[in-house]
């Protein structure tokens, strides 16, 4: 991080100009990110931004840090990789609904469980959009979308819940049309030692006329704001993560405090970071003498 | 019979009569994959002397001696010390060479159990997986991904085991595409990586193989491989991943190809792959295979002050005004200036992209500055493609007699039975000269050095572990080369100087059948006496 | 400028002149991706009558039925009428084809307007993934699973939306690795089953085709391929994806490969894959690209009684005692008894398996009839492949003069443009004659066939879109054909005719330098002037 | 199903000789399964057992029903394509610990949601057998295992919680050291319509040495004894799967009774059988001329 005086404006993370649609809620999640980021004094090149494919994917080139626009589904195989290998670097995965519930959803389970300090944001709105609008894991039951003229008839994944049935040790959502809110929800997420998930609700003004700003406005409202909300109970968690149809919750849903995987892995613990170490065997480290003893 | 003390995969040498049969032991030596070998040792005594059926110990030991890869020449200083009387040394030593010669005629069973040598201090018995692991530490792995997977698994439960000890980042994964994937991002970091896996590892790492190509990214694979397709037969041998991995993932990109000769190149290998990685900025495969991966022998201690070469890397502590990640160069290389550096910020990206690495895809697509630019990137990477080939890759190396009237072609762990092959014959035969040419450095082939080789081949016979020949396709797409016969070994086991001797004896080769001498000499060899 | 009124991917003529400059508008264009042509109308105009530059009119009416892939006759002859005056004909017919041989010599973009036919009712337009995705229906597909990706998309939406109107199952699923999964497992339970996407997909399928081709379960897989290789460029065309087809997945195994040459083709080879792939029992691909995929044309209804052949499925009204799932047969195919019957229960399994499907992996590996059985199967597997390359496999077909000076080759879509670069040349050339060969079977090649095809070749040059010449390694690898030139266009753009030419100057071929007619007659050609 | 004359027995289903060790977990699970199979009714060659790779993935080989050993993890995929092909065989899928939680998660999620009428019978031991005993994702945080010199540091999967929050619309847990309960769990799954997990807690004595028949004997207890405990209740359900260290439920854990794929699916609820239909367009079904005109 920098020092006090050259302080970064969320305006210094702007990179190219976004080809998102005018309205798209990927803006929405964008701008709250900038501000978190710089809120928490992070500079640009500090911070790694790891995508996947979709509308979403194309996150990073709008930003003006590092960044790593991967394959569709394999943003977080691919951030564990870059902060493992540099712990240095601060490393946020984004993705979309397909990318990361739908194709990538192995992967997100696992890196929940794994509990790598890194941060998931994902916008979900509930349709491919990139793809030109076809179901998403996230589309409701019964909608009707190109791949589905009679309507999607397979239940869909709730983010919220499945990460709590996988073990996430942060998970939250957010609306791209609450910005100042999703941007404190950010900074709590890179904050949280260990995986956090922010499900970020971020309408595709193209391709899904259900779920629209509208349809969220009368719906979502801030746990925060919820009298006797725990965050740290998991079953109360579980509980509230099933709200969706009538009224819908912001805000971090559940939190662990436990070790991440920094905290626990046997070289990243001591402290060591791998990218600054000289390469070969160092005689201080590696006691060649007792590794070749073992084949003898 | 005491099943119960012979292990698992063990070998069962038994006194094959008439009377006696395996017959109903047949489930239990099924269950323990026990190797059966009938030798009618007491008729083969009595062949010698019938009134000395004892001799059939001597001829046992013949026979294990060969089993073993030993020499009989201690054996028969023993029986020369031990029985004074010539007659009885005589007979012994016949029975020693008849059980050898029943081995060597009946039988591809065999244990490379090289011999002590003088110094065992510096000597060191490993198998291929540990001669990868610590041949990657040695070079400076920092990071390993990697999902378990015969042959492949002890790479990671070996370096889980010493993660501490080399300093490495050892994870094990939830399946290849993630290996691959955080293997690819922990090479972008900037430390070198690897994964290992086998053929079906392969399979699901192709996409994000391209990704590594495509965004110049070193990394390195090892496929140590099976008896395939699909799931194939796990414990048993095929070199058949060969074109599957010059061709994986779709599109094109540069990748190079090594495959060890044996556990030393293993080592040596390991250590050129994240050297070749990290200069050329490409995914570098190391090809293993079951029998060397899982084969332990006797060698020497490595010697891990090999060169590090990690090519066009930048001094972090200076500025780099200009700094462009893919700036075309006359090697095709462009430097990497490591996260977080205020002049190296990019976007790395799967999409083809411009120098910054702005991707040339969606809004960008077809415009005729990207339409340039596309050729271009094509063009840049192939170049490093063509410096590597002309400038790193080596040309197979030859082992026999010089100018032989009959040359065996072969690449990586098959060379070790070629060269027994290779030995043998020189050495039964008076008449005809053999040698053999073996490749490690398989892609790119270095074509202009290759072809000097190869031209130097009277008759050449390619052999080779697989069903289609995947070398021979690559000598004739890249050097034009067609043998004049060879051999294919599908059947899964270890190939073994008899098995290829048997091979070679069925081979018509094209160009006129050629009558070999060792092939007059060992006329009544017969494969149907092994069980 | 109506920037609003341009469709996104529209293209925009305008008069170049030296005082107007599109500069300002470059970022909106880009946006829209519009493709962008300035032609000096005005210029060209006086060229022709300095007084007059309203045939710039005339002029631009020119460039834009070439454009649009018209006749100009048709207009010529609305001047005749229109005008009395034979000289204002005259400026008028030279405006018009001063117009259209500037786009001709300048531009490759051009949009394939058939033209009206005078039987309206019998045409359709449709793009290539309508003609696959009828011509699977049609041939019998009961089974669709796919994952959606650019440009294989549209196979999945139209057969979603028209899932009840053909009765097959349509899932649109997780990932490409279920989508292959889940087709492999319907193609086993004995429905007609696809799976589509591009090369990103392919790659992911890689394993599961590999288990689709050791349990010999037919399965049709389209890869319409996409610029390369990764992400590369989705939207752009290339046809980089043979060679990674031909290899792909660990291991060996047979597999066919058709690419269409153009709309109808893609309707009957996507008939013909089914009955490969039932008739063979292998995988089978369907190469198409984001050319044929996604560009409409104007056809004749679909033949939908074309013949099927679903190969040996055994009645299951009968009994079979001695029925064996992996029986060895001559031609290598064993038939097929679909469950649930009680004779032909059986586990399909990705080990190598014995007759029975029993799995020669585990405790049965190494046995000695468990090597032989290795042995047997690969030879049974690709017994099938040999009757497949001799019975069913199609030469390549001819186009253009008989005995021609130069021969095109050429596979897939790219015949299109290659045909109508063939006969614009002989339209322009009189002392020499231009050809084509063009593939659509391409794996396995039907190799006396081919021979003989090429063998009438004078002068051969391979045109494809990709950078390593993947249909030349092809050839070189089965058939040791090598061409004198080639041309692999790699830019992303759909391959014209005038992109052709261009390339055609630039070739020097191998077998010295051979000048042609046609660039004697264009030397004034210059794509600088292209925007 | 085959007339009660001629009963099915327990038996028929035996196929090839089981190689799993002496006291594997694996033969509980198989010997309820051939007892639910021939209780309800079914005759071997109705059944489709579908598996991916490991210990567990030779279950099929082992039973004289149809099968399929497919690829690592794949195994219900592939379940999916027999099933939806053809929807008169009975399909069931089983698999290990590393192979549906593991590599094959992504599938789970999706097979959990698609809601499609297949059982899933999981040998969980915790550990990988076939490839010698590497870490599985079910192993315990600080299990000693041949990856995990000093321990396990990932969070372990709960395939209870995980499938509950996915949305699977039957969630059970049985054990292969309690035979006839495994196989009235199993019994009920086969019957569920729709989607249904059976985790088998299924020790692998060989290379698991801490999650043995004793340690689980010590713990496991049977949910229907349990006062009050309504199936039919998510929350409670959640809550109900946390439960592990102490003691362990045995049983049905969650049911819903929700439409399942086939009841939705636009052919297959038609009752029409795909293998069963004649190829080619036949004209009492598809309308050419429509087809056309929508291109004209
Ligand atoms: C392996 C692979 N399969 C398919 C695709 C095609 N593809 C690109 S983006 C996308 C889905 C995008 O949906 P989502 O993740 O929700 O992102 P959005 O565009 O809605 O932000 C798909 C299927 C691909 N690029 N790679
Ligand atoms: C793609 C692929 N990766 C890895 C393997 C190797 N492999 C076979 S079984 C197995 C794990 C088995 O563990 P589990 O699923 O728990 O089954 P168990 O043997 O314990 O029953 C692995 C990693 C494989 N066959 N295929
Ligand atoms: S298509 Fe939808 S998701 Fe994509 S940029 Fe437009 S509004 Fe956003
Ligand atoms: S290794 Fe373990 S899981 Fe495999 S058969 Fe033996 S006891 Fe069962
Ligand atoms: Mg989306
Ligand atoms: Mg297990």
């Amino acid at each position: 991080m920098v020092a006090a005086t050259e302080l970064i404006k969320p305006s210094d993370f702007k990179g190219g100009k976004p080809t998102w649609c005018p309205g798209c809620g990927d803006y929405g999640l964008q701008s709250a990110m900038r501000k978190a980021l710089s809120n928490l004094g992070y500079s640009p090149e500090e911070v790694v931004i790891v995508s996947g494919i979709g509308c979403s994917g194309n996150f990073p080139h709008f930003q003006s840090t590092y960044g790593f626009h991967s394959t569709h589904g394999r943003a977080l195989p691919l951030a564990t990789g870059v902060a493992l290998a540099n712990p240095d670097v601060k490393v946020i995965a984004v993705g979309g609904d397909g990318d990361g519930y739908g194709i990538g959803v192995g992967h997100f389970i696992h890196a929940a469980r794994r509990n790598l300090d890194i941060t998931y944001a994902v916008m979900d709105n509930q349709i491919y959009g990139l793809t030109l609008g076809q179901a998403s894991p996230t589309s409701q039951m019964k909608a009707i979308t190109l791949t589905t003229p009679k309507g999607v008839d397979e239940r869909p994944i709730n983010p919220i819940s499945l990460a709590i049935g996988a073990g996430a040790s942060f998970v939250a959502r957010g609306f791209s049309g609450e910005g100042a809110h999703l941007e404190k929800l950010l900074e709590a997420a890179i904050e949280h030692k260990g995986f956090s998930l922010v499900d970020t609700l971020s309408p595709c003004v193209t391709f899904n006329r259900l779920n629209t700003y509208d349809w969220f406005r009368d719906r979502v409202y801030f746990l925060e704001e919820e009298e006797g909300y725990d965050k740290a109970d998991l079953s109360q968690a579980f509980v509230k993560s099933l709200e969706w149809n009538e009224k819908i919750p912001l805000g971090i849903i559940f939190e662990d405090e436990g070790a991440s995987l920094q905290d626990l892995d046997r070289i990243i613990s001591k402290g060591i970071n791998p990218v600054k170490q000289k390469l070969g065997i160092d005689p201080a480290v590696t006691d060649m003498k007792k590794i070749f003893s073992e084949f003898k | 019979m005491h099943f119960e003390e012979l292990k698992p995969g063990g070998i069962l040498i038994y006194n094959k009569t008439a009377r006696f049969s395996l017959d109903k032991y047949m489930s239990e030596i099924d269950a323990k994959r026990i190797i059966v070998l009938g030798i009618p040792l007491t008729k083969m005594a009595r062949e010698i002397n019938v009134k000395r059926p004892v001799l059939a110990n001597t001829i046992s030991i013949g026979a294990l001696l060969e089993i073993l890869g030993l020499e009989t020449d201690g054996y028969l200083r023993v029986i020369e010390e031990r029985f004074g009387k010539e007659s009885i040394i005589e007979m012994n030593r016949q029975a020693l060479i008849k059980g050898n010669n029943f081995i060597k005629e009946n039988s591809d069973v065999r244990y490379n159990l090289n011999p002590p040598t003088l110094e065992p201090k510096a000597n060191i018995v490993v198998n291929g997986n540990h001669a990868i692991a610590i041949g990657a530490a040695a070079s400076g792995l920092k990071f390993l991904s990697q999902y378990p997977i015969t042959p492949a698994s002890s790479i990671l439960s070996y370096l889980s085991q010493h993660a501490e000890d080399f300093g490495i980042v050892v994870r094990q994964v939830e399946d290849e595409i993630s290996a691959i994937t955080m293997a690819v991002g922990a090479g972008w970091a900037g430390v070198r990586a690897m994964t290992a896996t086998s053929g079906p590892g392969i399979s699901l790492m192709a996409e994000n193989i391209g990704l590594a190509g495509i965004t110049e990214t070193p990394v390195v694979i090892v496929d140590a491989m099976r008896g395939g397709p699909s799931t194939g037969v796990p414990t048993k041998t095929e070199q058949s991943d060969l074109m599957p991995i010059v061709h994986v993932s779709h599109g094109e990109f540069p990748r190079a190809i090594f495959a060890p000769r044996d556990i030393e190149e293993a080592y040596t290998l390991t250590f050129k792959a994240f050297n070749i990685a990290e200069k050329y900025q490409i995914p570098v495969f190391i090809l293993s295979d079951f029998t060397l991966s899982e084969r332990l022998e006797n060698v020497e201690e490595f010697d891990v002050n090999l060169k590090i070469d990690r090519g066009k890397i930048l001094d972090p502590e200076q500025r780099y005004p200009d700094y462009h990640r893919y700036a075309f160069t006359d090697d095709g290389i462009s430097p990497r200036l490591l996260a977080p550096h205020p002049d190296g910020k990019h976007v790395g990206v799967g999409a083809e992209h411009d120098l910054d690495s702005n991707s040339l895809a969606g809004s960008q697509a077809g415009l005729y500055k990207s339409r340039w630019m596309k050729e271009q990137m094509f063009n840049k990477r192939f170049r490093k493609l063509k410096v590597l080939e002309e400038t790193d890759m080596d040309p197979p190396i030859w082992d026999g007699e010089d100018d032989a009237d009959l040359t065996f072609i072969c690449w990586g762990s098959a060379t070790t039975a070629v060269k027994a092959t290779v030995d043998y014959l020189n050495s039964v035969s008076d008449d005809m000269k053999f040698n053999l040419l073996s490749f490690s450095d398989m892609f790119p082939l270095p074509v202009e050095k290759v072809k000097q080789e190869l031209a130097k081949i009277k008759t050449g016979v390619i052999v080779e572990i697989n069903y289609t020949g995947q070398l021979e396709q690559l000598l004739k797409l890249y050097v034009d080369y067609s043998p004049n016969g060879h051999i294919r070994h599908i059947d899964g086991e270890v190939l073994t100087r008899t098995r290829l001797l048997q091979y070679l004896k069925e081979l018509e080769l094209e160009e006129g059948k050629i009558e070999y001498s060792y092939i007059r000499r060992t006329k009544d060899f017969n494969k149907k006496e092994v069980m």
